[in-house]
């Protein structure tokens, strides 16, 4: 019933943490229900809902916060990319 | 169509030289190369031009980049005809003056492999993972996603 | 700003690596080869692709080949903003799959490299003296001019 | 009262000349008149008039048939470039 989580970049930084594994519980189905959950942790965890245009991907994949999220995938935040 | 993630810096001449090598059909080869600009320090509140950069450490997310990259040449190349395309992204420390990023796509028409070439480069600044850290004088700051590039990315988006 | 008439052959890394050697406000070098493609022939009455090439001889006007040349860089510099660029076009007999042409803009951002990159190879194809001859089994014969390539350059024409 | 006047590419050929000088006769004072002229010597040089889009530059710069030509101007009429 786990997820693994990746955070990356700034979000990495502020959170102190690369990666995380997370329990779901039911009703938490989505990339967005995964993200507000985790956020509610309190600091410095809020950053998952006060970073500017966070961006979500489930199984390497950019998807929008409605994207089902099931145990056993990996779901990355973070911010906008600037590659290139 | 073959991508890579690397430290390593590359050759732009011999990844051009590779696309047409021993083909006769090649009439094309369009390509780009990113350097890392001392003058591209935007942090917050600072304007552009007014940092300098020392230098710059790119952090990605490995698996998913190079599938990103991948997905990225794909769809060019359900866009437009060419034969082969190459992308390589480096990662890591580099400094001012450095080659960053390299993409070159070999077609039969110049058309078609310029228009693969600057598509590529625009959707790999915002679908591609990666993420760049600048060393100022004033210390280190994320670099900020810019609208521009959203906006060149989205020219290509189809009617 | 150099331009090159040459019956040499060009090493495109150097030349790309060149451009931006020992600066650190370049941001962007888009480039451009153009090669022989043995699938070119089109002759009279004979389809494209039918007519296998053999071998090409590029004739040019001394003396108006670079002027032209440096003109069209002189056009797109006054269109865009970049630092340097540099165009290379060989002339004489080339084999299928040999380098012909290379273009290459430097500047701080690639939308400009990209854009000033392709309308000088678009301006190079309608207004640089040269021409193609071609070498088939049914013979040699002039490369007629391309309607595609009015049409390119006809496109940066500004309203 | 000269004119050094340049052939390319099938031009060239066809006309079995590289270059040519020309009399200025008055009254011919157009890179036009000047083709007119040369192509009324009869074949081969009524290729100047037959050729499909022929080109003209009067000392390197293309111009259209009504660019002015004088005594000491190279003139160079060619078809249609196909570099690149």
């Amino acid at each position: 019933m786990n997820v693994k989580v990746l955070f990356f970049a700034n979000l990495r930084e502020t959170l102190g943490v690369a990666s995380d594994t997370v329990r779901l519980p039911p009703g938490i189905d989505t990339a967005g229900a995964l993200r507000d959950m985790i956020a509610a942790r309190g600091e410095p965890w809020s950053a998952l809902v006060t970073t500017k245009n966070l961006r979500v991907a489930v199984n390497q994949q950019m998807v929008g916060p409605d994207a089902p999220v099931k145990a056993g995938d990996e779901v990355a935040f973070f911010p906008p990319v600037t590659g290139g | 169509m073959t991508v890579s993630v690397q430290e390593a810096d590359f050759d732009s001449g011999a990844e051009i030289a590779a696309l047409s090598a021993g083909r006769e059909d090649v009439g094309a080869v369009a390509s780009f190369v990113g350097l890392v600009r001392a003058d591209k320090g935007a942090g917050a509140g600072v304007g552009a031009g007014e940092t300098a950069v020392r230098a710059m450490t790119l952090e990605h997310y490995p698996g998913m980049t190079e599938k990103a990259l991948q997905a990225i040449v794909e769809e060019a190349h359900g866009r437009w005809d060419f034969f082969d395309a190459r992308v390589i992204h480096r990662v890591g420390r580099l400094l001012p003056g450095e080659r960053i990023v390299f993409v070159a796509v070999a077609s039969s028409h110049r058309g078609e492999a310029f228009a693969a070439c600057e598509f590529i480069m625009d959707y790999l600044k915002t679908r591609a993972p990666f993420w760049k850290k600048e060393e100022t004088p004033q210390g280190g700051h994320w670099v900020d996603a810019r609208e521009s590039d959203d906006h060149a990315a989205g020219r290509w988006k189809k009617e």
